[in-house]
């Protein structure tokens, strides 16, 4: 509970525990092994993107063009691979394109001042037309390398190594966020620009190593997505974007800068694949898979609203 | 008691007062804001509310119109028992308050903005703009204020805003003016003007209610006192019965012997800001000057002459066309914020919220922003280190505030100023840029603010102040530049200057 | 026949970037330019409004013919009764829609079920008779549920306790099919065929399989369409992947042209006008198509000499 | 102390009219119109023709409609991305109740009220609840599209009686010449443009985006002021929807995804802010015919889906950055 210091997650953690209650009183296939591994696959690759988004709404930003991107690196990185059969080539490469689409989008934020949230609107289209000017195909893996399908399916001690992966990545993130100057300096700029630019600052600075930081995440997520799918899929990634924004909006992290932490993200993460995992458990409808999120988001939000007036008293 | 016309009206105003707070109780997390507190205006007369910053002037305030409710008490206007649940509810009993803070829709325009309470119209319901512009001509005549009623509110400089607010309370038929630190932006002859006004609202019978924390404001506009300290009723009293002192005792509790103490030789150190030929795209042409170490030089000017421009551009916040700035000898190269910081020099704006507060986060972190990397190490802030650094200025400045988490949103605008000072001693700086370092702050956190400056400049610091207080320039400078339509137009050593010189080299 | 040929052809597909229809353009494209006519795309993108706008303006821009595939087949009535009060020919690809003159399609229902008909027997001879099926299916839109229907029934004429364990919404696209499929084995991993509604979903399908750490031995894995190279990649390594029913978007798009001139000049042609689908098992695909790189090349002969159903077995109406 | 010290300070003079003028962003906007359309008059044949720039109007008019009510809710200083599946939505009502009543103005009557509803919903939890808006809209646009597959079975619903006056709605033209569509939101613009200037509540949507402190300190019931707004654009979404279900003669569950994207991209290229209290309908007008446009013209030139989307990208992104240094300039 140390982590949770300042009590806002009480109310998505309850939440939380409520739907695992729930959901395993009605189906118990619900705690078997295999569906919480499940889970916590589906999960890291929305944390993996989070943990970055997190850090750029701290910083009164968004990326919007994080799903379009993430299927354009998986093509990039599966063709790269293919092309020289070396898996570092093209691991680097995508994390390079990933990170220079997170560059771009910096640049466009703090050099040509653009509202963020309609540049990385403007990104995202640029990107869901540039994909299939790359490839109009799956690119399909011919290296067949093992080490890449290990990315997606492989085990270590029992744990799939995405969730390996993300949880190093939401480590990092954690203390980065929570206990390093770059960290602070990143509530500061999301709480008011100009004070910390008077401050000393580098405030455009730092939001470029927001946006460049998001932009290199969703190149790891991307390889990972890749992998699991075994192909570089241009059409995957979509309404990705959103389920990242509703799951750090969720975690109670402010749209308008300031305020949020990792630790609310990852409960964020949580619910939302809790909820669309134990739709499919319990055999109900898989359209309530958008009907539900979206009352949770609603309620939570409003849970947290009251909590916090009440605790204003 | 003597026959001081100030008191006779209150035999009238028992029949009658304007307005009669009783045993007003407000808290917030963690303050009680005010306890117990009664307020009676008598029409037709100017009543100052006076108090320390965080006494709870504004939040009285902020009752009689609505905005805030209250916790306990009860309030009668024109004899009548009312609860005010809304601004509307006050603005409906004919109470209309100019905000400390200003509150003007930024991108309407001036006449807009004076007709916001409630728009003219016309046939079927219809906005009549030539009536509000006509009439807002019109007002801003009557008063006497130089102001564009089409201009857009929000580019025109505080002072101006500041007027308009003032013109805004006027429009309208009033029972109840309140005005709260109305003078804070504006220059001696608008406050004069301003004066004239308020005379002639007691002359109709309307109640004025005054905040100010420039003392002779009050003695020579206020027929009486009522005095707030730590949320308390103190006193209320005919304006007669005070002198600078007892109200100053009254206020803080205790006695200032001397507002602007002196604690330094005329000792100056070695040149550490050098600017020269400097010129910006907007309003400074060919500015030069240099401050040694150890000394406060003062900058005066008329509103829009160009001193905030001066001070945002030496510390590398705005660009400029052309010029050199040095500090240390370094030159301020590349032009930013960061390079000055680190060659030491830091601004203390004179726009609190928008450009020194981050106000939802606590004190701690605004204190210690600038000089976070003194608390860390490898990038990892050390908080044990940083908190009790924090804590020893809190207690050294006498920051009132419940906690160090407390968000800086609610501490009073003195206590805010000193957490912004804070921040750049924590730092360690060679020259501190101060724009109107003492804007909306009490006598007692003032004098505390004076001796620090002067404190700092003693430890080596120099210090360059922009004010507009003429008392506070003189007071304090060792030096002083006077600018002009974005030139320095003047230079005096301290014991040259005289208000009359100053002026006239203000005036250009 | 010295037919007239119409001098310029409007097509407005519903989802140009997706391979399926990648492949019916260069169908169409090839055999536009056999004919020697122009032949213009736009893409309505997935957006209904889009289709309306982008028929619109081929009608503004003067083509002699219009070939549309509809986001929805609801959704382009009023279009329909527009175009026909212009007189302007048209002819539907993929659905049938209240209104039109002719379409061009082929047999959802008949395409899965022959693939489930390859796969009873697949099943009877290598997993000992026994079918649990997983569907990643695609509610959204009628033929995709037919596909799966049509699966069921085919399958259920060799085995006929075949049951469907799992009946999901993929959503036609991998990474959602992946997810999806993840949790259902998760709840119940007693399935040994998965079958997709496209290559997405049935890869998707198979990946999640993959994921969970299963052996591919006694699973069954069977596409549907054969859009792309995705597929071909499957059956070449994946152990599992062994049937696919093709459906040859090249021959769909040759077949609409043709259709289309057809009707250009007023000759009679049937309401449904059937492009032919086959199952292919195991390392049949080579008879279709050849890779070369990172391009398939169609086989026409082979293609042309699939022959088509006169008439398909259950259409979108047997579904209401 | 002399009263001519104030007017001897530099008191900043007014801008001159052309210099507002030529601040204005809509000018800035019109100009960006009028070198789309000659590019495109240029470049093809078939673009400047009368039935392809009407065209280009009634297609139009659907993201107008719904980008008055968006802008509206912008300027009260929120969000609503809801209308994206409000459209979808309210076409079920409209049709289910004409295939049962045969009866066009009960069935519009239905959509109304399931619009009103939605809005109210909406400026409920976002206006008086004070939860933020991006996330009651998101939810609401989530819950809507969830609804409406639901309800259909994830099945277009079919206009079964074809009633003459709602095809005409959509589809006709008003003397043969002018879509339908486009006059009903010409009309709506202009009404809208005149309520915001001129009448006191169009002001106070202004004054409660840009500053709702001071709103409320001038007497102003801020959270009404919200309330109203998130009805207004749940009301004109909802006649955006109808014009959409006339044109598409049917309730299509998949109609109108993404709908919210495009409006919000059109209306701050029209130079309505995110952050409230500024832009014009005018502005969001224009913003809307330049995107409407270069798609159209993009169209005719036979350029292909993915370019166009790199295309209107760069447009949006040079636009918007372009407008940011002109204010920076000024
Ligand atoms: N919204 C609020 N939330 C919490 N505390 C508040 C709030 N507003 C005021 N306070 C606290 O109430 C006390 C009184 O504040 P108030 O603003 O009335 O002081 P003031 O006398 O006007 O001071 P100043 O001269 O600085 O304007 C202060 O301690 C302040 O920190
Ligand atoms: N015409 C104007 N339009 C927009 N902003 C202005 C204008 N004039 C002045 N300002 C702003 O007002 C502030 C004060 O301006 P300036 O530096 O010219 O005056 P000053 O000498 O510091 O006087 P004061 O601060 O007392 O108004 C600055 O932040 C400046 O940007
Ligand atoms: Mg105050
Ligand atoms: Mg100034």
């Amino acid at each position: 509970m140390s982590l949770v210091s300042d009590r806002s997650q009480i109310v998505l953690l309850g939440i939380l525990a409520l739907l695992c209650i729930a959901i395993s009183l009605a189906a118990p296939q619900f705690y078997t092994g295999a569906n919480v591994i499940a889970i916590l696959r589906q999960c890291a690759l929305v944390l993996i993107v989070a943990t970055g988004m997190t850090m750029l709404l701290v910083a009164a930003e968004v990326d919007l063009s994080v799903g379009a991107s993430l299927a354009f690196t998986g093509c990039v990185g599966m063709d790269v691979t293919n092309r020289t059969g070396s898996l570092v080539l093209g691991t680097l490469a995508a994390l390079a394109f990933a990170g220079g689409v997170g560059l771009f989008n910096g640049l466009v934020v703090t050099r040509l001042k653009v509202n963020s949230l309609i540049a990385t609107i403007a990104t995202m289209m640029m990107l869901q037309g540039g994909v299939y000017l790359y490839t109009r195909e799956a690119v399909q893996n011919l290296h067949q390398i093992r080490a890449f399908t290990e990315l997606g399916a492989g085990y270590v001690g029992g744990l799939p190594i995405p969730v390996l992966i993300a949880a190093l990545i939401f480590i990092a993130g954690f203390v980065a966020l929570r206990f390093t100057t770059f960290g602070r300096y990143l509530y500061a700029v999301g709480a008011n620009g100009k004070a910390a630019r008077l401050s000393g600052l580098r405030a455009e600075r730092l939001k470029l190593v927001a946006f460049l930081a998001t932009g290199l995440l969703v190149g790891v997520a991307g390889l990972i997505l890749a992998s699991l799918m075994n192909a570089g899929q241009p059409t995957a990634g979509r309404g990705f974007e959103l389920t990242v924004i509703a799951a750090v909006i969720l975690g109670g992290t402010s749209l308008s800068g300031g305020r949020g932490t990792l630790v609310g993200t990852l409960l964020g993460v949580l619910v939302l694949k809790v909820i669309d995992n134990g739709i499919i458990i319990l055999r109900w409808n898989q359209d309530l898979q958008m009907v539900v999120p979206g009352v949770v988001i609603i309620l939570a939000t409003w849970l947290d609203l009251v909590r916090r007036r009440r605790d204003a008293r | 008691m003597p026959a001081d016309p100030a008191l006779r009206p209150a035999a009238e105003a028992a029949a009658a007062p304007a307005l009669e707070m009783r045993g007003i109780g407000k808290r917030f997390p963690g303050v009680i804001a005010l306890e117990d507190v009664d307020l009676v205006l008598a029409p037709g007369k100017v009543h100052a509310l006076m108090g320390e910053n965080g006494a709870g002037k504004s939040t009285l305030i902020k009752i009689m119109a609505g905005v805030y409710g209250k916790d306990a008490g009860s309030i009668r206007i024109g004899g009548r028992e009312t609860e005010l649940r809304t601004p509307r509810d006050a603005l409906a009993q004919g109470l209309k308050v100019v905000f400390q803070e200003i509150a003007l829709i930024g991108e309407f325009t001036v006449a807009e903005n004076i007709f916001l309470e409630q728009y003219p119209v016309g046939r079927a319901g219809s906005i009549d703009w030539k009536r509000i512009r006509g009439e807002a001509a019109a007002l801003f005549a009557r008063i006497g204020f130089d102001v564009d009623p089409a201009a857009k509110t929000g580019d025109l400089p505080i002072s101006q805003q500041q007027m308009v607010e003032i013109a805004r309370a006027l429009a309208h038929e009033a029972r109840i003016v309140v005005m709260d630190e109305p003078t804070s932006s504006l220059t001696p002859s608008e406050v004069a003007l301003l004066f004239a006004v308020i005379r002639r609202l007691t002359a109709l019978g309307i109640a004025v209610v005054y905040v100010s924390h420039k003392l002779d404001e009050v003695f020579e506009i206020a027929d009486e006192v009522t005095v707030l300290r730590d949320g308390r009723h103190i006193s209320t009293k005919p304006i007669g019965a005070h002198d600078h002192d007892s109200l100053i005792h009254d206020m803080i509790g205790r006695r200032i012997e001397n507002l602007f103490p002196r604690s330094r030789g005329h000792h100056k150190g070695e040149v550490v800001l050098s600017v020269s030929n400097l010129s910006t795209d907007a309003k400074l042409k060919d500015v030069a000057f240099e401050a040694r170490a150890g000394e406060v030089l003062g900058f005066f000017g008329l509103m829009g002459a160009g001193r905030t421009e001066l001070a945002k551009a030496i510390v590398g916040f705005d660009p400029i066309r052309t010029g050199t700035i040095a500090i240390g000898g370094r030159p301020l190269k590349p032009h930013d914020t960061r390079t000055g910081v680190s060659l030491g020099i830091g601004l203390l704006s004179e726009d609190r919220k928008g450009e020194g507060l981050m106000l939802e986060l606590p004190v701690q972190q605004n204190m210690s922003l600038a000089a976070l990397e003194n608390f860390s190490r490898a990038g990892f802030v050390e908080e044990g280190r940083e908190r009790s650094a924090v804590q020893s200025f809190v207690d050294r400045f006498r920051v009132k505030t419940p906690s160090l988490a407390q968000p800086i949103k609610n501490l009073s605008g003195g206590n805010q100023q000193k957490v912004l000072i804070a921040r750049w001693l924590m730092r360690g700086l060679k020259v501190i840029v101060v724009d109107e370092p003492t804007r909306g702050i009490d006598v007692g956190a003032k004098s505390e603010i004076f001796a620090l400056l002067d404190r700092l400049a003693g430890e080596g610091l120099a210090v360059v102040m922009m004010t507009s207080e003429m008392p506070e320039l003189l007071g304090l400078s060792d030096r002083i530049l006077v600018m002009a339509g974005g030139r320095i137009t003047a230079g005096f050593e301290r014991d040259a200057a005289t208000q009359e010189k100053i002026l006239n080299a203000a005036i250009g | 026949a010295a037919e007239n040929m119409p001098k310029k052809i409007g097509y407005v597909v519903n989802y140009a970037t997706h391979e399926w229809y990648q492949n019916v353009i260069k169908g169409m494209k090839d055999r536009a330019a056999q004919l020697g006519i122009e032949l213009e795309v736009k893409d309505a993108n997935l957006d209904v409004a889009k289709q309306v706008a982008g028929a619109e303006d081929f009608m503004a821009q003067g083509v002699d013919v219009l070939i549309i595939t509809p986001v929805n087949e609801e959704g382009v009535v009023p279009l329909l009764r527009r175009a026909k009060a212009e007189n302007m020919p048209l002819v539907l690809e993929g659905n049938p829609v209240k209104g039109m003159t002719t379409m061009v399609a082929i047999c959802d229902y008949d395409t899965g079920y022959h693939a489930g008909v390859a796969a009873g027997q697949y099943a009877k001879e290598h997993l000992g008779g026994v079918a649990k099926v997983m569907n990643v299916g695609l509610p959204l839109l009628s033929a995709t549920v037919l596909r799966s229907n049509g699966f069921m029934d085919g399958i259920k004429t060799e085995i006929p306790e075949a049951t469907l364990v799992h009946d999901l919404d993929g959503g036609g696209n991998p990474d959602r099919a992946l997810e999806v499929s993840s949790a259902a084995l998760a709840q119940n991993a007693d399935v040994n065929i998965i079958y997709g509604i496209n290559d997405n979903s049935s890869l998707g399908g198979l990946q999640a399989w993959k994921a969970a750490g299963k052996s591919q031995d006694g699973l069954l894995v069977v596409g549907t369409g054969g859009e792309g190279l995705a597929f071909i990649n499957a059956m070449e390594t994946e152990p599992s992947y062994k049937i696919e029913a093709a459906m040859f978007p090249e021959k769909v798009g040759f077949t609409a042209v043709d259709a289309a001139v057809k009707v250009f000049n007023g000759e009679a042609v049937p309401e449904h006008i059937v492009s032919p689908t086959t199952p292919m098992i195991g390392a049949d695909w080579k008879k279709y198509y050849s890779v070369e790189g990172t391009t398939r090349s169609i086989n026409w002969d082979a293609v042309n000499g699939v022959k088509p159903a006169d008439k398909c077995m259950k259409t979108a109406a047997d579904l209401k | 102390m002399p009263q001519s010290v104030s007017s001897l300070a530099a008191a900043p003079a007014g801008p001159s009219l052309l210099r507002r003028l030529a601040r204005r962003n809509e000018i800035a906007l019109l100009l960006s119109l009028l070198a789309v359309i000659a590019f495109f008059a240029l470049a093809s044949d078939t673009f400047l023709t009368t039935r392809n720039l009407t065209n280009v109007l009634g297609q139009a008019a659907l993201p107008l409609v719904a980008g008055i009510g968006v802008a509206i809710v912008f300027i009260s200083g929120e969000v609503d991305v809801s209308i994206g599946s409000l459209v979808a939505a309210i076409a079920i009502p409209l049709i289910t109740i004409m295939n049962a009543t045969e009866s066009f103005a009960l069935g519009v009557a239905g959509a109304l009220a399931l619009g009103l509803a939605v809005g109210v919903v909406n400026g409920y939890l976002a206006a008086y609840l004070g939860i933020n808006s991006l996330i009651v809209t998101l939810g609401t646009l989530f819950i809507l599209r969830g609804g409406v597959y639901l309800y259909t079975g994830q099945r277009a619903i079919p206009d079964d009686v074809m009633l003459e006056s709602f095809f005409q709605l959509g589809n006709g033209r008003l003397f043969g010449v002018v879509p339908h569509p486009a006059v009903i939101a010409v009309i709506l613009l202009i009404a809208f443009a005149y309520f915001l200037r001129h009448r006191p509540f169009g002001r106070q949507l202004y004054a409660v985006g840009g500053n709702p402190e001071v709103a409320r300190l001038a007497g102003y019931n801020v959270r009404r002021v919200k309330f109203v707004a998130f009805v207004i654009s749940a009301l004109l979404a909802t006649i955006a929807g109808i014009l959409l279900a006339s044109r598409l003669g049917s309730a299509v569950h998949v109609a109108g995804l993404g709908f919210e994207f495009q409006v919000v991209a059109a209306v701050v290229l029209g130079g309505v802010s995110l952050s409230g209290g500024v832009g014009s309908l005018a502005g969001m007008a224009l913003g809307v015919l330049i995107l409407q446009f270069v798609s159209n013209g993009l169209g005719m030139l036979n350029i292909a889906t993915e370019w166009q989307l790199v295309i209107t990208g760069g447009i949006i992104i040079a636009a918007v950055a372009f407008d940011e240094l002109k204010r920076r300039r000024a």
